[in-house]
C-alpha cells in the first residue's frame, strides 16, 4: 500500500486541474506505479511490428523499459528490458530477433517469455566460485506484463486487474479502433518528437478537440475540419479513452463562425499545388478525421488517408518524447503510397496541421512557475464527462482526469 | 576522376546562398532554389535506410515548396526561430541525365527568440543540381537526417 | 500560511550566510512566493519600451511570467503571462501591440488590463456545447500586478502590503534613480547573459563593493575606480536597496594600498587607444560610478556614460539570466553616441570591468558541494547594516539578508 | 555573375588563418588581421537588425583590438578556455571602393579547461576584405550573433 | 548525528542491491557527507604531480572540489577549495605553483597550509571600513583534510578516525600497490571520461571480476585474460578493497568454456598487426592483469605494460567523471614508451578492453524506471565476502556494499 | 606564398571523402585513406601541448587501423551511433620530404541510434598528405581534440 499523495484537488473536481500536477517530481515518480504500472493497458508496439516467431522489440511503458517478443511459438510476450542480474539493459537497439535474448555484461540469457535459461559459469569454472548450489534460475525471470493483442495493437499490463482490452475500450472506442485497422497495415516510416512538457499536457490535448479548429489555421482554412462540421465526440464509460471524428464537406452555416473573429479563418487563402489534399474515402463512411486516445498514453490517428499511431512517453516531470509510426494498409498500390506521402506533411513534427501542438505543451509548461496555486479550468461542454455531438467540448479531457484521479488516489 | 573546380564551386555557390536564405529568414527566396519540377523530401536516415518512404516533408513541385513557405507565413504558429547552417565536404558524387550528384555534410543550429541555441540537426544534403540554365538549380534535394528525434517542431526547412 | 523553511541560521546573524541557501531546491521554490511575490517592487520594464497605447512586452518576475502593457487609454498594467483556461503562455514573443491578447490555444481574448473579453464559442456552436450557463468570465480575469511607474522605471507587485515605490525606495536611492534617469531615455541596445549561479550570487555581487577593486583589475590599473577614491555606500532604512557611488581623479594617497601587493594594480599598464575612455561629466557631479540595487533583483547603472538597467531572472537554482538594457538619452547626438558605444565595452558579458563578475558567480556555486554546513562570511565593514564614507565594507551585503530573512522567515 | 575563384578563395584564406589564429589562443596575432583604421564589432542579430548600435564589442582601430589583447593576457580574470570555430557558405556579396564585401556562416564552440564542450556562438560574419595589400586584410569585420543570451562571459574576440 | 535515511534493505542483505540507491537524491547528498568525508582514505594525487615545493592542484573528494599541495617545506597538504570569506573556488584551474594562493574576488590568501595569512584592507582603507577588531585569521583558515602519501600516491581523509593508511589497506593491497609503484613514475597522459551512471555503478564494475572475461571480447580472444587462467582475488578485512589478478599463458582447458557459448569466444580472430601487444613481463612475476580497488573510488591498474590510477568523481547522482591518468617509469627508455604507447589502446575511453565499461554503465542506469522496487542480485561466488582462487566471483562486489551500509547505515 | 588552389582542393577532396566514408558507418573504408606505413594518433590537445605521448588511440600502420576496424565490428559492444563531421578552414601550412602539411578544423556529432544528438568532438586535423601517388593519402593524420573530456566512449575514429 502506497502513502497517498500531498495533493489536494480544487473542490471544484473534475473542472479545474491544479498546475502542479504537471511539474511535481513526486507526482511524476507515483504515475509511474500506480498509472502505468497500474490497472491499465499500454501500447506497445503493433503486430506488424513483430512478423517473424523470434522477432522482438525495445518499448516502453511509461519510461520504464519493456521487450515486446513473438516466440518461438508465435505468441506474444513482454517483459521488463532489466537484466535479473544486476539490471542492465537486455536490448539497447531498437529491436532484434533470435532464439533468446543475452545481456552483454555477464552473459545471462532468457527466452522470449522472459524466462532465465542460462547464467554464466553457475557451476564455477574448474569447480570453483559459479552461484550457490541453492540458487534457482526459475526464481530470477524477468517480471512479465500479461499481453493481449487487439486489431493488430499489442497492448501490455502489469495488473492482473485490468479487463480484457475490448472490455477495458468499451464497444465505441473497439469499433473506430477496428475501422482504421480493418486489414493488414505496414509500417511507411517513423520518426519521434520531444515535446518540452510533462506527458498529460500532451494527453489532454489529443483529448480536446476544442483547439482543432482554433490552433490549426492550417485545418481550418483548408476546411479539413471545422467544429461547425458534422462530427462529435464519443467518451467510454470509464472517461479515459475517446474518439473525435468530424467529416468533411458537410459544412453548415454556423453564426458563431461569423461573430468571433478566428485568426484560423483566412478565406483567400488557397494552395498553389493543391494536389497535397488529393485523397479518397478510403473508409467509406466520408469521416476525414478521426482521432482516437487510449488511457492513458496512446493515439490512433486517421486524417483523411494519413494514418499513424502515437506512443507518449514520459522523459521526465517536463519532457515527453512522442514516438509516430506512420501506417499504410499491406495492399496499398503506388498511387495509394503516393496519397499517403503528401498526406504526411500533414502530421509529425512538421505536419501542416500538427506543428502547432509541439508548441503550445512547452507554453503550458514554461507558463508554470508562480502559478503554483492555480488551477486550469475545463468548463467547455459543461462539467460532465460523456460522449457529445458537437466537438465545442472539453469532455473527453475531464473524462481522463476521472480516471486519472481515481488511480493516482487524488 | 575527380569534378573539375569549377563544377564543385558552382555547387557549393548554390549551397551557400541556399542556406543564406533560410538562415537570414528570407523564406520566400526558398523555392526559387529548385526546378519547377522538383523533388523535395526531410526524411530521417533510419527510414531512408529501410526504404520506409515517409519522412518529416515532401514536395515533388516547386509550388508546394511555396506553400509551404505560405502556411509558416500565414497558417501555422511555431515560436520565433531562426536557423544556422554550416555545409562542408561536398563531394561531387557523380552525373546522370545532365545533372551532378553531390553529397554535403550539414549542421543546423537552431536559435529560439529568446536567445536558447541549440544543435537541432544533422545529417547530408544529397543533390540532383542541373547546371544546364542560367543559374544553377536543384532538381533533387534530399536532406537525410542521421537523427530520427525531432526537438519540439520542424517548421523551417532544412 | 505556509510551512517555515526548515533551515537553521547561523546564530552569528547576518555576518554569516550559510551555504545550502544557494542550492536548495525547497528554498528556491519558496523564494518565488515569499520574495517575488511578496511586498517587494519587481522590475517589469521602462516607460521607454511601452511608448505606444497598446503595446505590451513579456517579462519576468521572478522565473514567473509576466505580460507589462500600456492600455489604450495609455495606463500602464500588468498581469500573469498564463491564459486564465488551460495555461498557456499568452505571449510568446518580446512583446508586441495591439487592442486585446488573444491566446492561441483557444483564441481566448484579454484585455491589456488582463481582463477576459472573449471565450472562443462560449456559448456553442449551432447550439450545442459551449460554457455551462452560469460561467462568469470576469470570475476569470489574469491575476494582475499593482503597477507604479517611477523615473520612467515600470515596478510591479503582487502584494497589496507593499507601500508606493518611492517610499519604498526612500529618499537616498530614489534621487539616485531619479540622477541617471534624469531626461527621457533611450534603449542601445539589449542582450542577456546565462550565469551558471543562484540569484542570489549575482545580487549579492552588485552590492558587494568591496571586490570592485580587486577582482576588476581594468578597473584600477586605469583609476576609472579605486576603494581609495572619495565615494561610499548609501544603504536605505530596510537595508534592502543601496547605491554605491565613487569619484574618480580624487585620489588619495593611501597606505594600504602600497601596502597590499594588489594582482588588480598594474601602474604600468597603458591604452594604445585611449579614446575608449574619453567620455564627458554629464551629471556634473564628478560621479564617475554608480551602482545602484533595488530589493530583490534590479540594477541601475552608470559607469562614466555608460548606463544601463540589469534585470536579474532566476532560471532554477543554479542559473540565473542576467538582463542587460544599455541606455542613452532621447536627445544624445552623435558624439555622445559614440561616446556610449565605446564605453559600453567596460560592460555587459564581455565588458572590462563586468566580465568577471560573469565568472565569480560560478565559481561560488560550483564550490558548493561539501561545503553544506559551511557559511560564507560577511564582517567587512563590521556586523551592522548603514550607509558608510568608505567601500571598504560588505554593510549593504549584510542589508540584502536581513530582508531576505524578514521575508523568507529564516 | 559570381566573383571569380581566386577572390573566393583569397577570403577563405584569410578567414582560414583569422579562425586558426584564435583557437589555437595566439590572440597577440588577431589584430593583425585587420587594417590600422578597422571596424570591428560583435553585436546580436536583434540589434543590429533593429538598429540598434550597442553590442558585446566595438573597435574603431586596430590599436583597440591590440588593448583587447592586452586586457585579456593582463588584466582580466576568466576560466582558461578555448573556442573552435567552424566557417562555410562563404559567399562574395559585391564590391566598395576597393573592398570585397563577403558574408559567412560560423559555429563556434567553447572547450573550457577542464573539458566542458559547449555550442557557444552561431552567426554571421559580414566582413569587408582589402585585397590591394601585401596581404588581405579585414577593413571591417561584423560578428552577427545569432542568439541574444551570452553563456557566462564573452572574453576570446570571435 | 545525522538523520537515518529512509530506505529499506532487501533481507537477503549484501547478495541484493537496492535499485534506488543508484537514483536517489537523498542517499546522493548523504553519501559526500557519509563516505567521502567519513572514514576513508580518498585518492587526491599522486606524488609525481607535485615535484616541487610550491606546487599544488585541484583535485575532488566526492564531488567536493579540494586542493592538495606540496607546502615550501615540502610537506604535503590539502585543503576545501572554497574561499573562507564567500566561498568562491580558489583554484580554478588544474593547479598551479607558488608561495600562497590568493581567491580573485577579494584577494584573501592563504598559505599552502590552507591557513588565512591575508585579508584585504582587514583594517580598511585611511582608517575607514575593514574587518572587526576581533576579527581573528586564524578562526578562517580552511578546513583541512589530513593527507597521507603511500607509494607515491597522496590520500586524504577529512576523518580523524581513519587509521592510517598502510592498515587502512591492509597487508595485501598494500603489497600489490607497492608492486605497481614499485619505483618513481611518470604521467604519460591525461583524459577524463563522462560516465551516464551514479558513481558506484563504475565502481562495482571494477570490482566485478565476473564480467572481465564475458563482456570484454578483446580481452578473451586474445587471452589477455580469461576465467580459466591462474588467477583470483583478494578482498581486505574490511570488504571495502580488492585486488583482481591473472597470469597469461597459463591456461588450463576447461570444459565450462567448451560448454558455454560466449559471445567473447571468437577463436578465429588475429590481428594484422600484431605489435599491439608486443610486451615484456616488466614485473617478473607473470601476472598481466592487476585491477585494484581503494574504497571508496579509486582504482590502480596493470593490464600487461599498460599503467594507470584512475579517480572517480560523482558528478550528480546519474553522471560520473572518471579521470584517467596513465603511468610509466621515470627510468623508461624509448623502446618501453614505444610499448606503453601502443598498449594504451587497450585502456581509456575507447580502450579496446575497457571501452565496453563506459557503455554498461549507461544501460543499467537507464534501465532504473521502473525498478523501483527492485534489486541487483550479487550471489556469483556464494553469498559471503573474502578472497577467493577464481574469478568467477562477486566476492569483492560484495564487500563493497559491506562497507558503503556500515557507513551509510542501511 | 599562399599553396595553389589545386593542391587546396585535393586535400579538401581527401577530407571530404575521408569523413563520408566514416559518417556513413563505411568504416571498411578507413585505412584506405592511409598509406601503408603511416601514423594515426588522437590526442587531447593538453597532452599534445605538454608532450604528454598517450592519447585515445595510437597506430603506426595501416594494419592497425584495419585492426581497430575488425575490433568493432567484430569484438567491442557499443550502442549504436553515428557521427556526422563537418570540416572547415583547411589551411596548406607547408610541405616537408614531399609531403603537404595541412591542418583543419572539425567538429564532430555523435547521433545515437535513439535520435539523441550531441556535440561529441571538436578540434584539427594536423595532417601530412601524400600526393604523389595515383591518389592523394595520409602519411600521418593527427587528431587533437580540444576537449580532455570523452562522453561515455570514443569507438568510431574521427
Ligand atoms: S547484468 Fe545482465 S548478466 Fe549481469
Ligand atoms: S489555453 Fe488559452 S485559450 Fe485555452
Ligand atoms: S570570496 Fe574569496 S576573497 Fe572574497
Ligand atoms: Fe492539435
Ligand atoms: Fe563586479
Ligand atoms: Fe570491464
Amino acid at each position: 500500500m502506497r502513502n497517498a499523495l500531498d495533493l489536494a484537488w480544487p473542490r471544484e473536481g473534475l473542472t479545474r486541474v491544479p498546475y502542479p500536477i504537471y511539474s511535481r517530481a513526486d507526482v511524476y515518480a507515483e504515475e509511474r506505479a500506480r498509472i502505468f504500472q497500474g490497472p491499465v493497458w499500454n501500447f506497445l508496439c503493433l503486430e506488424a511490428e513483430l512478423p517473424q516467431p523470434g522477432d522482438y522489440r525495445a518499448t516502453f511503458v511509461g519510461d520504464m523499459p519493456v521487450i515486446v517478443a513473438r516466440d518461438l511459438a508465435g505468441t506474444l510476450a513482454a517483459f521488463e528490458n532489466r537484466c535479473a542480474h544486476r539490471g542492465a539493459l537486455l536490448c539497447f537497439a531498437r529491436g532484434g530477433h533470435g532464439r533468446e535474448i543475452s545481456c552483454v555484461y555477464h552473459n545471462w540469457t532468457y527466452d522470449l517469455r522472459g524466462r532465465l535459461t542460462g547464467v554464466t559459469f553457475q557451476r564455477g569454472v574448474n569447480r570453483q566460485g559459479g552461484m550457490p548450489a541453492d540458487f534457482e534460475r526459475s526464481k530470477h525471470n524477468l517480471r512479465t506484463l500479461r499481453v493481449e493483442s487487439f486489431a493488430g495493437i499489442v497492448f501490455g499490463t502489469f495488473s492482473d486487474a485490468t479487463p480484457p482490452v475490448e472490455t477495458y475500450l468499451g464497444p465505441a472506442i473497439a469499433e473506430r479502433i477496428r475501422r482504421v485497422m480493418r486489414k493488414p497495415v505496414k509500417v511507411l516510416g517513423y520518426n519521434s518528437q520531444m515535446l518540452p512538457n510533462n506527458w498529460k499536457v500532451y494527453v489532454e490535448n489529443n483529448k480536446d478537440s476544442y483547439h482543432a479548429s482554433l490552433l490549426h489555421a492550417f485545418f481550418t482554412t483548408f476546411r479539413v475540419n471545422r467544429l461547425s462540421q458534422e462530427g462529435g465526440i464519443i467518451v467510454d464509460d470509464s472517461g479515459g479513452h475517446h474518439v473525435s471524428y468530424s467529416k468533411r464537406a458537410t459544412d453548415k452555416p454556423s453564426a458563431e463562425y461569423d461573430a468571433t473573429d478566428l485568426r484560423a479563418k483566412r478565406r483567400d487563402y488557397r494552395l498553389a499545388d493543391p494536389s497535397l489534399l488529393d485523397g479518397v474515402d478510403e473508409f467509406g463512411d466520408g469521416i476525414t478525421l478521426q482521432i482516437l486516445t487510449v488511457f492513458p498514453a496512446f493515439v490512433v490517428q486517421q486524417i483523411q488517408n494519413s494514418l499513424a499511431v502515437r506512443q507518449i512517453v514520459p522523459r521526465g516531470v517536463g519532457e515527453t518524447e512522442l514516438f509516430w509510426t506512420y501506417l499504410g494498409y499491406a495492399d496499398d498500390d503506388g498511387a495509394m503510397l503516393a496519397i499517403r506521402q503528401k498526406q504526411s506533411n500533414l502530421v509529425g513534427p512538421g505536419g501542416y496541421i500538427s506543428m502547432e501542438d509541439g508548441a503550445v505543451g512547452g507554453f503550458i509548461q514554461r507558463a508554470l512557475p508562480g502559478g503554483e496555486e492555480g488551477a486550469a479550468v475545463v468548463e467547455m461542454g459543461g462539467r460532465g464527462v460523456g460522449s457529445e455531438t458537437t466537438r465545442a467540448t472539453e469532455t473527453s479531457v475531464r473524462g481522463f482526469w476521472q480516471v486519472y484521479r481515481r488511480l493516482m488516489g487524488v | 576522376m575527380p569534378a573539375d573546380i569549377a563544377t564543385e564551386r558552382d555547387v557549393e555557390r548554390l549551397l551557400a546562398r541556399y542556406v543564406a536564405s533560410i538562415d537570414a529568414d528570407r523564406l520566400e527566396e526558398w523555392p526559387g532554389y529548385f526546378t519547377e519540377r522538383c523533388r523535395y523530401q526531410i526524411i530521417t536516415s533510419e527510414n531512408y535506410e529501410q526504404g520506409l518512404p515517409l519522412g518529416i516533408f515532401f514536395a515533388d513541385s516547386q509550388a508546394m515548396l511555396q506553400d509551404r513557405v505560405a502556411a509558416l507565413r500565414q497558417a501555422n504558429i511555431y515560436e520565433g526561430q531562426r536557423y544556422r547552417h554550416l555545409v562542408s565536404s561536398t563531394l561531387i558524387l557523380g552525373e546522370e541525365d545532365g545533372l551532378v550528384i553531390a553529397q554535403s555534410n550539414y549542421m543546423v543550429a537552431r536559435i529560439m527568440h529568446d536567445g536558447a541555441t541549440m544543435l537541432f540537426s544533422t545529417g547530408r544534403y544529397l543533390d540532383r543540381v542541373d547546371l544546364r540554365g542560367p543559374g544553377p538549380l536543384f532538381a533533387e534535394k534530399l536532406v537525410i537526417l542521421d537523427s530520427r528525434r525531432i526537438d519540439t517542431l520542424l517548421a523551417i526547412p532544412l
